[in-house]
């Protein structure tokens, strides 16, 4: 009988603390602080990174967000994203096409993509459920296949708002909209904190928070407790008298619903809608965050996404001006596809049983 | 049996790099330019020819009046030309025929033709080519945004005929 | 026969597998030619001797073994089955090793064979030798033909039927030149009547061209029929050894489960006369490897019933078909009502739980907490362990009550563990069945399956186990299904004890009867 | 009588399920052939080129799907070799046939390399490839720009500044490759009717072709086929599974260089940071629309996959025009056309690999109906 029965030594859980977090990760963050000691002596300002920091964390945490559903019912990471970024476009013109403005064409913005969100994430999820096991890269196709889909409809579709449509012909939409007067930073600017170059954009914050609070509720319910369930061990759930499938369907409408909210927060900070090839390939960027974050490509948790998102985003803003500073050469978007990309691998060859 | 597997291992790569050699002596691509130019060289001056054609192989590549610049590429380090002089009008054409060598280094080598044909040496008629690099003050946007937002994607395979 | 060595010899072979004694000094030999029959229950320790005999690493990464294996006189130590190999050792398995889609001669020849030599194979290696198809054609003939079976050696695999695959791999090893021991692991279990005969047929050829086969099958009568003597191993000892000419079927069986059991100890209730509570009728399971066919079975309220057999005659497919794990067919009654088969969460709410033989794989959430473990199903059927909130729109996961159970059972079986958060994969095996227990338990059911709840624990454990559940039975009345491979522990707590063989019920005995009576029903109609 | 219709009905249904990508492509071609108004002798002529321009690089994708591995889209690594090669032969002025041969040789080490730490990733993600590959796409692709945007110049020595970009290092976004410019295709060029034929380049392929069947009658492409569909039975038989998934990628790498070489020497000019983005994705998509699956493709997929996807992609914009009055419609058909092929080809493989375990259930319950009538 061999029993873990003793209690680990401080040590001990230190190394293994060290161990769940991973090597690829202690070099990012190190990567990171090293970043920020290093900003202030190369003359970088360093409350304006901070601040760089924090406006693109808000910008992408939502996204990076509606990585959690998926992962945690066994869907694999959810290369799929730009459905759901798909949605949230169609949300956010339709909302300006019908002449919302402010902040009500961003609530708008929600309300209108919901459905959407709700019908594209269903069909999915149904796909999905037929190629257990292939996910991730039928996922990746099906993103790509609908963005192009859509890069006809936005040329074709009844559109007709002059700030919206190419001027010359009238119709087809533009590839960027500006969303001023609109729902231009109306997160980001609603009770917002200036202290000297500290700017603390409490609005877009407390509605991260919110999702976020939202999704760590939802897992403590019955359904989200089987969802973890079904992504932990399916055959256990399907034993357990869960149907699988559902709750699997479920997990993408959600994830899909997520990502409509999470490109609306993004143009919501970046003040632009962007159409056409644009959402192509952000499902990447935030794949690799919720990665850098600590998760797997069966496990996440709000943690991986708060930590992750800061990390990722952390390197993103801070490498190009402390590297130019530095070095002068502006390795930072090479810097930046390799961290990636090389983080998604390294959670690819990990042995995780992704398919039982 | 392994012994002989090395050798002939050895033996391919070193093949390999021996055509990969000959290549690069055969495949050198230079650029003769032909000038129909005054020059002057150690006191002795030589005047521009009024009419000067030139051929390499069968093929006509430069008709040079005075003052003209003509030009030839080739690949290796020696280029056969065959030049018509016509010195002045209604007069029968002279022809000359040379063998010139380029060093492998050099891409462009400029030969003075009045000189060449006055039997002047050779360092005096052969110079080098330098290019004027005209200086592009814009630098170019050169990423490829792999998961940016300004991607444009060059979806066109082969977008030319 | 010469009088020289013989061609196998084992002296004293033993093996443990962390303390557990699996083989105890077994001593055999075998001679040019002939044909040992090998039989024993599942469990006497027939595959491991075997691996070991064929080298297979999983022997050296469990700390080796004791004892010689001498072949021709001379002692050998192989340390992988390629060695078993060159030494002339053969082996079929149970389970196919061809690839689907190359034809029966690319499969007898995988990667042995013959080539052919070109300039580029000179410059870039032997594997751009070109395959000598020739060659191969005539060497795939010439083992088919040793086989004394025809079967057309063009043919894909995938299109072919179940047993020309198991004359592929016979064909496979005979094309071996230097083979003199070929090792069959119940090859005829997947083969028609027909087929079996023609494997027992070339089972002669073989041995008349003087390689060696060991035997190893349910089907006793096959034993008899062909081979020269039987060798009969229980519990990891060899208990007789005798020509084949001198014994007969029943004194086989005999051997095989004849064990001193202390008498004690088996079970003496009466099986109590009551209704019965679940009838199962013509049903049949797609599970791999445990097939069912047209069972029918009447459980009475109350009762412990055992179901035991042989491995894959289909005892483990009876509860994963009925709790829907496994695509089935035929109808369940329960209670007066029908059960609709392929639906877990229909039987879950019936009633009805479901221990799994499978716990790793189906039994436990290895990455979660023992909480989660125990309460998840409990949770998910009866909504037990929830808060609602918000006027029961939401059911919130109550953490107290979830560790208040945990802790429970965890004192009630005694669980060990380091805390009721503690993963599950962490714990050990035994512990591990116990917490598939407690999660069964926690469901409160009517009628529980338990499916071999001692498979891969220790002594100690086992009787921790056996005594939970009878526990469970006899205070909660609580009719209890128990699947088992030994037969004397379904005796020792079972009331009735249904034996199947070859995916159907052979028989129903109380567990009283001897033990000879249920091996005749174990061996009755093998497949 | 009426049995043997039945079956025959089946066989076609099933025939037709398997091959709908391929017959929904002649469908689209035809429509959109009298659509475009394009002549005929401007189409073949157009195919032709194309032909000659890609079908070498569609060939390195055979060998992995041979290996099991599945859709190659690491074969960008090579096609990123064979660039790195050509800035390098560019840079050294070499001209012509030589030129492409030189850059050929060049990239065989690099190829190697990258094809070496692909298929030792892949090794270490087995079952799920084609993602794992379709990643080591975009990091490599990271990779090579560090070496081509900043290391090229500094510590690789770049002579000429007309490839450089103005700031001293890194190569510029497009290299000119006029200089050997078609020259394969021109070589041995034959005119029939206004269609230009470019012999050598196809007697290449055809060697290729060659080359490929050869193969697969050797002892490792014996291999790779039984790796292929069972790994763990090859292993049982002694074949050494790692190194012969690692040999079908190097394979298919340097093939893809030289694929990606010839490819540009038509082209004539090479976008340095692009040109090799799109063209796994390209290639693949053109090998699924000629009929190929993610575990099985012949040289056969691969030609009839060029014709009917370049056809599709030189018509679409101009039908496309025709139909809705915007020839950019045209453009995204086409790209949502080679995305979606893939999309379903990948959704058949995989619904193809369950229906394959649900038809034992059915057997035992013919076999109980069977009982029952008894």
């Amino acid at each position: 009988m061999s029993e873990l029965t003793h209690n680990p030594t401080p040590l001990e859980r230190i190394q293994s603390a060290f161990k769940s977090f991973g090597l690829p990760r202690m070099i990012i963050a190190g990567m990171l602080v090293v970043l920020l000691v290093a900003a202030p002596f190369v003359g970088a300002n360093f409350w304006m990174q901070i601040t760089n920091v924090i406006n693109r964390f808000t910008w992408n945490g939502v996204l990076v967000l509606a990585m959690v559903p998926m992962v945690h019912s066994g869907c694999g990471l959810n290369f799929g994203l730009p459905l759901g970024i798909i949605s949230g476009l169609l949300g956010a013109t339709l909302s300006l096409e019908l002449g919302f403005t402010g902040p009500m064409s961003f609530v708008m913005a929600i309300i209108l993509s919901t459905p959407f969100a709700i019908l594209l994430g269903a069909g999915y999820g149904w796909l999905l459920n037929k190629i257990k096991g292939g996910e991730m890269m039928i996922a990746t196709y099906v993103g790509f296949s609908s963005v192009s889909f859509m890069c006809m409809m936005w040329l074709l579709l009844p559109y007709h708002k002059p700030d919206m449509v190419w001027g010359y012909a009238g119709t087809g939409l533009r590839t960027t909209i500006s969303l001023e007067g609109y729902y231009d930073q109306v997160l980001a600017n609603f009770l917002q904190i200036k202290i000297g170059d500290l700017v603390i954009p409490t609005g877009s914050i407390l509605f991260f928070a919110l999702l976020a609070f939202l999704m760590w509720a939802f897992l403590h319910t019955k359904t989200g407790t089987a969802m973890t369930a079904v992504g932990s061990n399916p055959t256990f759930a399907k034993a357990a008298g869960i149907n699988v499938d559902r709750i699997r369907l479920l997990s993408v409408v959600m994830s899909t619903w997520l990502g409509a909210i999470g490109i609306l927060m993004y143009q919501q900070g970046f003040g632009f809608i962007q159409l056409y090839m644009a959402p192509f390939n952000m499902a990447l960027p935030a794949v690799s965050a919720i990665l850098i974050g600590g998760a797997s490509v069966n496990k996440a948790s709000i943690t991986n996404v708060v930590i992750g998102t800061i990390l990722f985003q952390g390197i993103v803003t801070m490498t190009p001006t402390v590297m130019n500073n530095m070095i002068h050469m502006d390795i930072s978007e090479v810097l930046r596809m390799v961290v990636s990309n090389g983080m998604i691998l390294y959670a690819l060859t990990r042995k995780t049983e992704v398919n039982r | 049996m392994n012994r002989r597997r090395l050798f002939f291992g050895i033996a391919t790569v070193a093949v390999l790099i021996a055509i990969a050699a000959c290549m690069m002596v055969i495949g050198r691509g230079h650029t003769m330019y032909f000038d129909n130019k005054k020059l002057e060289y150690e006191g002795q001056t030589v005047d521009t020819i009024r009419r000067i054609n030139v051929f390499v192989g069968d093929e006509q590549v430069a008709k040079l009046s005075a003052k003209d610049r003509g030009m030839a590429t080739f690949t290796g380090q020696t280029l056969k030309f065959r030049l018509e002089v016509i010195r002045e009008k209604g007069r029968d054409s002279e022809f000359f025929d040379y063998t010139v060598k380029v060093p492998y280094g050099q891409d462009g080598t400029v030969l003075n033709l009045p000189a060449m044909i006055e039997g002047l040496p050779a360092e005096a008629y052969t110079s080098e080519f330098v290019p004027i690099v005209t200086e592009e003050e814009v630098d170019e946007e050169i990423i490829t945004d792999d998961f940016g937002l300004s991607e444009d994607m060059d979806m066109d395979v082969g977008a030319e005929g | 026969m010469s009088n020289q060595a013989p061609l196998l010899e084992l002296k004293n072979i033993k093996k443990d597998f962390y303390g557990n004694q699996v083989l105890t000094d077994i001593n055999l030999t075998v001679r040019e030619g002939e044909v040992v029959g090998l039989v024993g229950e599942n469990g006497a320790g027939k595959s491991t001797l075997m691996k070991i005999l064929f080298g297979m690493t999983e022997i050296r990464e469990t700390g080796g073994y004791g004892g010689d294996v001498l072949i021709d006189g001379q002692k050998v130590s192989f340390n992988s089955p390629f060695d078993a190999l060159a030494a002339g050792i053969g082996m079929v398995h149970q389970e196919f090793s061809l690839i689907p889609g190359f034809t029966v001669t690319e499969n007898i020849l995988l990667n042995r064979e013959p080539q052919k030599k070109s300039v580029v194979s000179e410059v870039f290696g032997e594997r751009l030798n070109t395959l000598d198809r020739k060659a191969m054609k005539q060497k795939s003939e010439a083992a088919i033909e040793k086989m004394g079976v025809h079967i057309d050696e063009n043919m894909v695999i995938s299109e072919m039927p179940v047993g020309h695959k198991q004359f592929t791999e016979i064909a496979r090893e005979l094309s071996k030149d230097q083979l003199k021991l070929l090792i069959l692991d119940e090859p005829t279990a997947v083969l028609t009547e027909q087929e079996a005969q023609a494997l027992l047929k070339s089972i002669h050829t073989m041995s008349e061209n003087g390689i060696a086969v060991i035997f190893i099958t349910h089907r006793l009568q096959e034993i008899l029929n062909v081979c020269d003597t039987v060798v009969v191993m229980r519990d990891g000892v060899l208990v007789q050894n005798v020509p084949a000419k001198e014994t007969n079927v029943m004194e086989i069986t005999r051997w095989m489960v004849g064990r001193s059991v202390a008498e004690g100890a088996i079970s003496r209730r009466e099986p109590p006369e009551t209704r019965t509570i679940m009838s199962i009728r013509k049903l049949w399971v797609d599970m791999p490897g445990e097939t069912v066919r047209n069972v029918n079975l009447d459980v009475r309220e109350g009762e412990i019933l055992g179901i035991g057999g042989l491995a894959g005659q289909g005892k483990l497919g009876i509860p994963n078909g009925i709790m829907g794990l496994y695509q089935a067919g035929g109808t369940v009654t329960f209670d007066g009502q029908d059960i609709p088969l392929n639906q877990p969460r229909r039987c879950l709410d019936s009633q009805l739980a479901f221990v799994s033989e499978d716990r790793r794989g189906v039994g436990l959430l290895l990455d979660e907490s023992l909480e989660w473990n125990i309460a998840f199903p409990a949770m998910q059927i009866h909504d037990k362990f929830l808060k609602p909130l918000l006027g029961g729109l939401i059911k919130w996961r109550d953490e107290k009550a979830i560790n208040a159970v945990t802790r429970e059972y965890i004192d009630d079986l005694k669980i060990k563990c380091t805390s009721s958060k503690q993963k599950a994969k962490q714990l050990s095996g035994g512990n591990q069945q116990k917490v598939c227990l407690a999660k069964a338990f926690a469901l409160e059911p009517r009628f529980l399956f338990v499916s071999e709840p001692t498979r891969g624990i220790d002594v100690g454990a086992k009787a921790l186990v056996l005594e939970a559940l009878k526990k469970f039975n006899r205070e909660n009345g609580i009719t209890i299904v128990m699947i088992s491979s030994e037969l004397e522990e379904l005796r020792q707590v079972c009331d009735r004890i249904a034996i199947v063989s070859g995916g159907r019920i052979a028989g129903i005995l109380p567990a009283s009867q001897p033990s000879e009576e249920f091996g005749a029903l174990m061996v009755s109609s093998v497949i | 009588m009426k049995k043997s219709n039945a079956s025959s009905g089946k066989k076609l249904l099933s025939f037709l399920g398997a091959n709908s990508v391929t017959i929904m492509f002649v469908i689209i071609v035809a429509i959109c052939i009298p659509l475009s108004g394009f002549s005929p002798v401007f189409l073949i002529n157009e195919i032709i080129t194309r032909m000659g321009r890609n079908i070498f690089l569609i060939l390195s994708l055979l060998i992995p799907i041979m290996a099991g591995m599945g859709l190659n889209f690491g074969m960008t690594l090579g096609a990123m070799a064979g660039e790195i090669a050509l800035i390098l032969v560019s840079d050294w002025q070499i001209w012509g046939i030589p030129g492409v041969v030189l850059a050929c040789i060049l990239s065989i080490p690099i190829s190697a390399l990258m094809g070496l730490m692909c298929g030792k990733i892949l090794n270490a993600s087995k079952g799920r490839e084609m993602i794992t590959s379709y990643i080591i796409s975009f990091f490599t692709n990271g990779l090579y720009q560090l070496v081509v945007l900043y290391m090229m110049g500094p510590i690789i020595p770049i002579i000429h500044n007309s490839i450089k970009l103005p700031r001293g290092y890194g190569i510029r976004q497009t290299v000119g490759l006029l200089t050997m410019r078609q020259s394969l295709d021109n070589a041995l060029a034959l005119r029939v009717g206004g269609v230009k034929i470019p012999i050598l380049t196809f007697i290449i392929i055809a060697l290729m072709c060659f080359a490929i069947v050869w193969f697969r009658r050797t002892k490792l492409g014996q291999d790779m086929r039984a790796v292929g569909q069972d790994m763990d039975v090859a292993r049982d038989a002694g074949i050494n599974v790692e190194r012969t998934r690692i040999l079908s990628i190097i394979i298919s790498t340097v093939l893809a260089g030289f694929g990606m070489i010839i490819y540009l020497q038509n082209m004539g000019d090479m976008a340095t940071y692009s040109a090799h983005s799109q063209i796994g994705m390209f290639c693949i998509a053109a090998l699924l629309v000629g009929g190929a699956s993610v575990d099985k493709a012949s040289i056969g997929n691969v030609f009839l996959g060029v014709v009917l996807f370049h056809l599709m992609f030189i018509l679409a914009p101009k039908a496309g025009g025709v139909i809705t009055g915007d020839e950019m419609i045209g453009e995204y058909f086409r790209v949502f056309v080679s995305y979606g092929v893939i999309t379903v080809a990948l959704v058949m493989y995989e619904t193809k690999k369950r229906r394959a375990k649900a038809s034992m259930g059915e057997q035992l319950e013919a076999e109980q109906r069977e009982e029952d009538a008894r």
